[in-house]
């Protein structure tokens, strides 16, 4: 009984390790895992990610197992030698003092040039848009034709965000209430949105598509409800949208016909 | 079992120097002075606590999996609504949920509950350095008690910004309902919370530099012990910033001082008059008191998992003094990585790449603690007991713990699971699969002590099982949850195309929750069935060497029936030449010494 | 065996308190509504369309009376309260003049009561359609000069502002609400009737109030300065019912409710008659006890 | 240590057991339709009144799981059960509750405006029971437009707490608007039903008909013919004059804004900051002020009256007086949110809940604001007197104003 119950108890401890690896390699083929990534520094972010992931799996798995062979070899059911009067020693320590160092240290220097890409080596250009968190929408406001924000002729629009792709593309992000967070998981992009700081973010899309945003800090009740869609197009399709968002705007005239007011809100 | 027989005298002596406490029930039981019933208080105040956050962490799950449908029992509330949860009652849940796991669970648990108890006991002290105080440790709970659990009842409902509380959410009484009356509630338990633990504090510090029993160095002190007085020396050090930052939003919230929110700042029309203030200055001086909170959750779990590890190796301790020394580098450290909380609020970014390298660094102790604990099991006659299958399991949980941290630490990588399921995960499998499973290990292996009985080792071990189980079903999968992306704190995610194929997941981890709240139970039953059934213990149940087992089981007023003479280190196990596997601190040298001369 | 038995009864306990504890099926419907009566009342209304339409009253008399009467209010009027008019002083309160509360107007001589409305419920006929001649309904020194005002669905009002200030006329429940400039007017022709009066208010000037009453028949009248009022050409021979309103009065939506058996009275503030074809039916002095008003 | 085992077995399960069931069945009543007890309480409706109230709306409207609507209603039944019912996540692929997802929490199960997060929101949601809508493209007093729902869904209402829905799917948009519809008609009959009782003959022993004639024709067709009516009671706006010079007419507009023609200053203030008559209440909060008013003086009157030498039908009076005045201020604790202000709108913030386009200030200040203060220009200001008007306010939040010196308002290029 008691020799089956540290056999048993070992090989549970063998499961951490085994489900472990198996719910992240599986996870992917349910699309349970990173979500496309359209951004030019998303692939090195991901990659980082991916590197991480290794790393720290090698480790995972190397004392999850060692743990679970000491576990299976060391039960006092079924070993009958006495153990080890030992109280540790210098050299082991030191190495496994040294070699989690240097690997951490590596770590920390290898990602830097990428955290500097992200938030730190800002585009020499005037903002693209202006966006700003409220509860609980994003407003955002392009600068119009004179390209100057705080001009009569800026636009304005709620949760609606539009991309030119392949171009640097720099969001003045600032809150009007509490704080917020402008996360674009498939722009690899997040930063609060803080009340009275104006914080610049830049990315440069890769891709057309539509995607979400997304507020991913805490900014009241409505918080899970501050969904916006970012949609990236090509040049030409952003300037005849940006055209035909402006005359909506300086409409003095009603829609011909309530049915396409119906149809906008596609 | 090792029955200690002393002078006869000595024995005397301390009967009639404790006679005159034998009083009343009410200064016995309610208000005692003796560390061992204050010990007990924190434990079972705690354990309730600990069930109730359990249940506000089931309603989150709830609507995590299921937003908007009908909530079991809790739907009664929302009748009107058709049992449907209202979207800020969840901001309080999940609020409420980490306030009591942290400020009421955690914290007190290890420093109150085990460290009350066991200082005194472990070090060869007949009771704290001033018992008064630590009387009061424990009284000054109960106002927080009542404030976090009052909040639920006041207009607007119970804090809703977050355990984080952070501005303008939390001082803006406009900005959200349970910002109002709730938030003042939290901040006033709160600064209760510090003030027990301020208290606590001091009194361990001064007990374990003064109070330590005859060749009792510091270097012979149990890993517990070291535990706990760094954990003492962290909170003397961060809580003061912590009380001021919180009667700071106080201000701002009551006298409208403004510290914390900027000028010409509207929420929901209101105006706020004051201005000037920065949100960030809040983020900056709470998590320099949570960040080392963060390792007051867990080094005394580290502590008492090291000495049951050590007990039911039967080995002694590997690498004791490295122990040591990561125990206060991660101290040490912990005062300098906050900012690793707050790559992503605005704050320079050059400044994260500072707070990236140290948080970095912080992660070596922690690894050299893990391969000790490895070391140790090494080569070990490992007992398969539930104290010891706890404290493996939180062996094994905090190297994911550990490990998962790392991701968050690079900041490119922490720009994209910043506030998502990633970070969910990673806390939980520290403070859950480790502190909470260091406890249950401490619960398991000191409860004779405690009550004089053993607990149920059966149904002991089928509470781990299932414990474990559940709460690898729990929070594994939020690693992947976060890895796509999935935010915290949303009451319903699903909306996002980015997140809609994740209910199910969710409602599979819900499942999971609910199992392991249930499997509970078991536990409760046991721990009750056992103080009055349970088989009686003897003074060392565990054949272990600290001298907690010296004592008598439960130990009387006063701990000790004679005077404790420590001869050795805690961790004397299996020592060659010596008929049983164990060499109490207390053993008298004589044999021993010789079969130790000829060991080295 | 004692313990044994002691546990398993202390666990049994706690079983049964979980159990017990939030475990009633209850389902409920719509609380307070009858779900039988509902269906039927269901069946009736899905049922084939009725030509339905509203039920002109029968007509049963021919030539037309004339229902005259006064009323006084039996109690002492305190001094009317000031307002508060702190807007366009030196307009609203020129020569430090003040406006005074109207809702309880009482003539100091005859105790005759003011701003009584009358008016007939229902009538099968009407002498003459609604004139073509305007109503003014003016405002001056921030007040409206008529405090109970009284038209005919169709018959145009000027609605004007003899002030130097510009106001705007917010009749509650209407489509009315409109700017009326400085010396400046414009018309309304009310469309509906008002059932009871129904407030009109300067949404500039928040103390300015006024109360209009619109009728088809335009079977309407309101009691002047000494309390008198009358309703001439009322279809006779056939039973009227009149509705009577103050401000003040305490009955249900302001129906002014009297002591009057003779009138059949009722709390709702209406009474009955039939009359003679060139009859004159003077009902005389109703007494209007303060207890009637909300004083 | 055998015996040990066994027994807590027994006990174990039975406390698992009671847990799991506690879980289990949690099953509360379904959602249920608020009675108006404001109305109610003001008509001194009597307790079989009110049922009887309630019963009928049951059968002329349904519950909010189950919608029903007469062919008079003109609603789409189908796109109602897709907006009404409980919101079953746990259901993939699930076909309703959108209204409870969406608005309930705001706008309440009744859409009486008083759901769990109404109180806490500045200005309140709308409560759809008495039919009034602010921003829509039809005169005052008329219904808006189905156009005008749906935009205002796409827009949300800036300034307020009401977001954009502009990424729902349109059709789930439609079905919204048609339920926000539903209510409104259900709550203007209700209210209409509650009145109804004062008007009844004395012989009716205070009892509606509940014949087709009364609950269809006389109550319900009025109601819905406005709604049908509303698509073609649409304003007419005059184009704005093509070769107008913006300056210019930016001056005019000003002129007007301050003048006493227009008088917008009267409320708007000399600052446009909205800081001019500001103590008025929109109609919503206005009747719980009047009520609130009546209460007050019912009560004072009360407490005044000895009951000394009253006959016995006076002492009756006096006691049913007495049970409404205390129905009443619970009803208002309750039932009814606490009365606000309705501030004028501050020009300079560049937020216009109505929508920002030229178009929407002109229906504005044409048609007035319907439930609000803010009234209409039309008739006593020509066209192309609104559209200057319009063209300045349209300025407001881009002048620089050298009066308002230090303190200047926050202009759109700090915030809006």
């Amino acid at each position: 009984m008691s020799r089956l119950s540290g056999i048993l108890w070992s090989l549970l401890f063998l499961a951490v390790p085994v489900l472990g690896v198996a719910t992240f390699a599986v996870a992917p083929a349910y699309d349970i895992w990173l979500p496309k990534d359209v951004s030019e520094h998303g692939k090195a972010i991901d990659g980082l990610f991916y590197f991480i992931l290794a790393l720290t799996g090698v480790v995972f798995i190397a004392t999850e197992v060692l743990l679970f062979w000491f576990l299976w070899k060391y039960d006092a059911a079924r070993n009958k030698n006495a153990a080890t009067y030992i109280h540790g020693s210098h050299t082991l320590e030191v190495v496994w003092t040294i070699i989690p160092a240097a690997t951490l240290l590596f770590l920390a220097i290898y990602q830097m040039n990428t955290w500097a890409d992200v938030k730190m080596r800002r585009p020499a250009m005037s903002p693209s848009v202006e966006v700003v968190g409220r509860q609980f929408e994003w407003r955002l406001r392009y600068p119009g034709r004179d390209g100057t924000l705080g001009t009569a002729d800026d636009l304005f629009l709620v949760n609606d965000l539009h991309v030119p792709a392949d171009e640097d593309f720099l969001v003045q992000l600032k809150s009007m209430d509490v704080l917020h967070s402008f996360f674009l998981p498939n722009l690899r992009i997040k930063q609060d949105a803080v009340p009275g700081m104006k914080i610049p973010v830049w990315f440069k899309a890769t891709e057309t598509g539509q995607f979400d945003i997304v507020c991913a800090e805490l900014c009241g009740w409505g918080h899970y409800k501050m969904k916006g869609r970012v949609t990236v197009e090509s040049r030409a399709d952003f300037d005849r949208w940006l055209e035909s968002q402006y005359a909506k705007q300086e409409a003095t005239q009603p829609e011909p016909d309530p049915s396409t007011a119906v149809a906008r809100a596609e | 079992m090792s029955t200690v027989t002393s002078p006869s005298t000595v024995h005397h002596e301390h009967a009639a120097a404790h006679a005159p406490h034998q009083a009343s029930f009410l200064s016995t039981y309610v208000f005692s002075k003796d560390h061992k019933v204050i010990g007990l208080q924190f434990l079972f105040s705690t354990l309730v606590w600990f069930l109730i956050g359990g249940l506000l962490a089931l309603a989150v799950r709830w609507q995590v999996a299921w937003p908007w449908s009908d909530v079991p029992v809790l739907g009664k509330l929302f009748a009107q609504e058709g049992g449907q949860m209202a979207p800020e009652f969840y901001t309080m849940l999940f609020t409420m949920h980490a306030t009591v796991m942290i400020f009421l669970v955690i914290i007190p648990i290890l420093a109150g509950a085990f460290g009350n108890f066991l200082i005194p006991l472990m070090i060869g002290a007949d009771d704290m350095a001033f018992p008064t105080l630590n009387m009061l440790s424990y009284w000054f709970m109960w106002p927080a008690f009542i404030a976090f659990g009052a909040s639920f009842f006041v207009e607007g409902g119970a804090a809703s910004s977050g355990w984080t509380s952070y501005p303008t959410l939390s001082t803006n009484i406009a900005s959200s309902p349970g910002s109002g009356w709730g938030q003042t509630l939290w901040l006033l338990g709160l600064t209760m919370v510090g003030v027990s633990s301020m208290l606590g504090s001091v009194n361990y510090m001064t007990t374990i530099i003064l109070m330590r029993a005859p060749g009792m160095t510091m270097f012979r002190l149990p890993m517990t012990i070291w535990a706990m007085f760094i954990t003492a020396i962290l909170q003397a050090f961060a809580l003061p910033v912590l009380t001021a930052a919180g009667f700071m939003q106080l201000a701002d919230r009551t006298l409208g001082t403004g510290f914390f929110s900027p000028e010409g700042n509207i929420v929901n029309n209101w105006m706020q008059s004051t201005g000037g203030g920065q949100p960030l200055l809040w983020q900056h001086l709470f998590w320099f008191y949570s960040h080392p909170a963060v390792y007051i959750m867990i080094l005394p779990a580290m502590g008492m998992v090291s000495d049951i590890l050590t007990t039911f190796a039967r080995k002694p301790l590997f690498g004791y003094r490295p122990m040591v020394y990561s125990v206060a580098g991660i101290a040490g450290l912990g005062f300098i990585v906050w900012g690793h909380h707050m790559f992503m609020s605005g704050m320079n970014p050059a400044l994260g790449v500072t707070f990236m390298v140290s948080t970095m660094m912080i992660a070596l102790p922690s690894a050299v603690k893990t391969f000790n604990w490895l070391g140790t099991v090494w080569g070990g006659r490992i007992q398969f007991t539930t104290a010891m299958l706890f404290a493996l399991s939180f062996v094994s949980m905090f190297i994911i713990g550990g490990l998962s941290g790392i991701f968050m630490a690079a900041t490119p990588v922490d720009i994209f699971i910043h506030d998502t399921y990633f970070i969910v995960a990673h806390f939980h499998y520290v403070l859950f699969a480790g502190t909470a499973m260091g406890v249950w290990a401490g619960i398991y292996y000191w409860f004779p002590k405690m009550f004089g009985r053993t607990m149920n080792e059966f149904w002991g071990k089928v509470h781990f099982f299932l414990t474990f189980l559940f709460m690898n079903g729990t929070f594994f999968t939020m690693h992947i949850l976060g890895a796509v992306g999935f935010p915290r704190r949303l009451a319903d995610a699903y909306h996002y195309e980015t997140f809609h194929h994740l209910q199910p997941l969710n409602a599979f981890m819900t499942w999971c929750a609910i199992g392991m709240v249930a499997s509970q139970a078991i536990f409760a039953v046991n721990f009750f069935w056992s103080m009055f059934f349970g088989p009686i213990a003897g003074r060392n149940p565990w054949n272990a060497n600290t001298l907690e087992w010296t004592a008598p089981s439960p130990p009387g007023h006063g701990n000790f029936d004679f005077q404790p003479v420590v001869h050795r280190g805690p961790y004397e196990y299996s020592v060659p030449g010596v008929e049983k596997d164990h060499l109490m601190q207390t053993d008298p040298p004589n044999a021993a010494a010789a079969a130790l001369a000829a060991a080295h | 065996m004692r313990t044994c038995s002691r546990n398993s009864l202390l666990t049994a306990a706690a079983a049964t308190l979980l159990v017990s504890s939030g475990c009633k099926p209850v389902r409920i419907e719509t609380p307070g509504a009858d779900t039988e009566a509902a269906g039927k009342i269901r069946a009736t209304l899905v049922s084939a369309s009725s030509g339905g339409g509203e039920t002109a009253a029968a007509s049963t008399g021919t030539g037309w009376g004339t229902l005259k009467g006064r009323f006084v209010f039996a109690g002492t009027p305190g001094a009317p309260k000031a307002l508060l008019a702190d807007k366009d002083t030196e307009v609203c309160s020129k020569g430090g003049m003040k406006l005074l509360d109207r809702s309880l107007l009482v003539d100091g001589s005859t105790k005759g009561l003011a701003n009584v409305v009358v008016f007939a419920r229902k009538t099968s006929r009407v002498k003459e359609p609604p004139s073509s001649t305007p109503l003014v309904f003016d405002q001056k020194q921030c007040e409206f000069l008529a405090p109970v005002f009284a038209a005919r669905v169709g018959q145009p009002i000027d609605v004007k502002n003899s002030d130097p200030i510009g106001h705007n006329t917010n009749i509650s429940g209407s489509d009315f609400n409109q700017l009326i400039p400085a010396g400046g007017g414009t018309t309304y022709v009310p469309k509906a009737e008002t059932g009871m009066p129904t407030m009109v208010t300067c949404n500039v000037h928040p103390w300015m109030k006024a109360y209009m009453v619109f009728r088809k028949d335009g079977y309407v009248a309101v009691s002047a300065a000494d309390g008198s009022f009358a309703i001439p050409d009322l279809p006779a021979g056939e039973p009227l019912e009149f509705q009577v309103w103050h401000e003040r009065s305490a009955g249900p939506n302001g129906a002014l409710g009297l002591e009057k058996p003779d009138l059949k009275w009722t709390p709702k503030g209406r009474f009955t008659l039939t009359l003679a074809p060139d009859e004159v039916k003077d009902i005389g002095t109703l007494e209007v006890p303060a207890s009637a008003l909300g004083t | 240590m055998k015996t040990i085992t066994q027994r807590p077995f027994a006990g174990l399960f039975a406390v698992t057991f009671g847990l799991a069931s506690l879980v289990g069945c949690g099953k509360t009543p379904p959602a249920y339709f608020r009675p108006n007890m404001v109305e109610a309480t003001k008509q001194r409706l009597s307790a079989e009144q009110e049922k009887q109230v309630s019963t009928i709306l049951l059968a002329m409207f349904g519950t909010p799981d189950e919608p029903v609507c007469l062919p008079e209603t003109g609603l789409d039944e189908a796109k109602l059960r897709l907006a009404a019912g409980p919101v079953r996540s746990d259901v993939v692929g699930r076909k309703n509750g959108l209204y409870r997802e969406h608005c309930a929490h705001c706008h309440g199960i009744t859409g009486d405006a008083l759901g769990p997060t109404a109180a806490f929101l500045n200005p309140y949601p709308r409560d759809y029971r008495p039919g009034v809508f602010k921003f829509k493209s039809t005169e005052r007093a008329d219904k808006p437009t189905h156009a005008d729902l749906v935009k205002l869904l796409h827009n949300g209402v800036p300034g307020t707490s009401m977001p954009s829905f502009a990424l729902l799917p349109a059709a789930q948009v439609e079905a919204l608007v048609e339920y926000v519809k539903y209510l409104s008609m259900r709550g203007e009959t209700e209210l209409a039903l509650m009145r109804a009782y004062f008007e009844l003959d004395d012989d009716a022993q205070g009892k509606l008909p509940e014949s087709r004639e009364f609950l269809v024709d006389e109550t319900l067709t009025p109601i819905a013919e406005k709604w049908k009516a509303a698509a073609d009671a649409r304003i007419q706006v005059p184009p704005m004059p093509a070769d107008i010079d913006l300056v210019a007419s930016i001056a005019k507009g000003k002129e007007l804004f301050y003048g006493d023609k227009a008088n917008c200053v009267k409320c708007h203030g000399v600052t446009g900051l909205g800081d001019g008559q500001a103590n008025d209440y929109d109609d919503w909060n206005k009747a719980i002020v009047e009520i609130g008013k009546e209460l007050a003086s019912g009560s004072a009157k009360a407490r005044e009256t000895s009951t000394a030498g009253m006959s016995p039908e006076e002492l009756a009076e006096h006691r049913a007086q007495l049970a409404w005045l205390e129905k009443f201020g619970k009803v208002l604790d309750g039932d009814a949110l606490h009365p606000r202000t309705i501030p004028p709108r501050n020009l300079r913030m560049g937020v216009y809940r109505g929508g920002r386009r030229p178009l929407d200030l002109y229906y504005r200040i044409h048609a007035g604001i319907n439930g609000a203060p803010m009234p209409a220009a039309k008739g006593t200001i020509p066209p192309e007197d609104i559209w200057h008007i319009v063209n300045y306010v349209r300025s407001l939040p881009y002048e620089f104003d050298g009066e308002l010196g230090a303190d200047r308002p926050m202009l759109v290029r700090d915030r809006f």
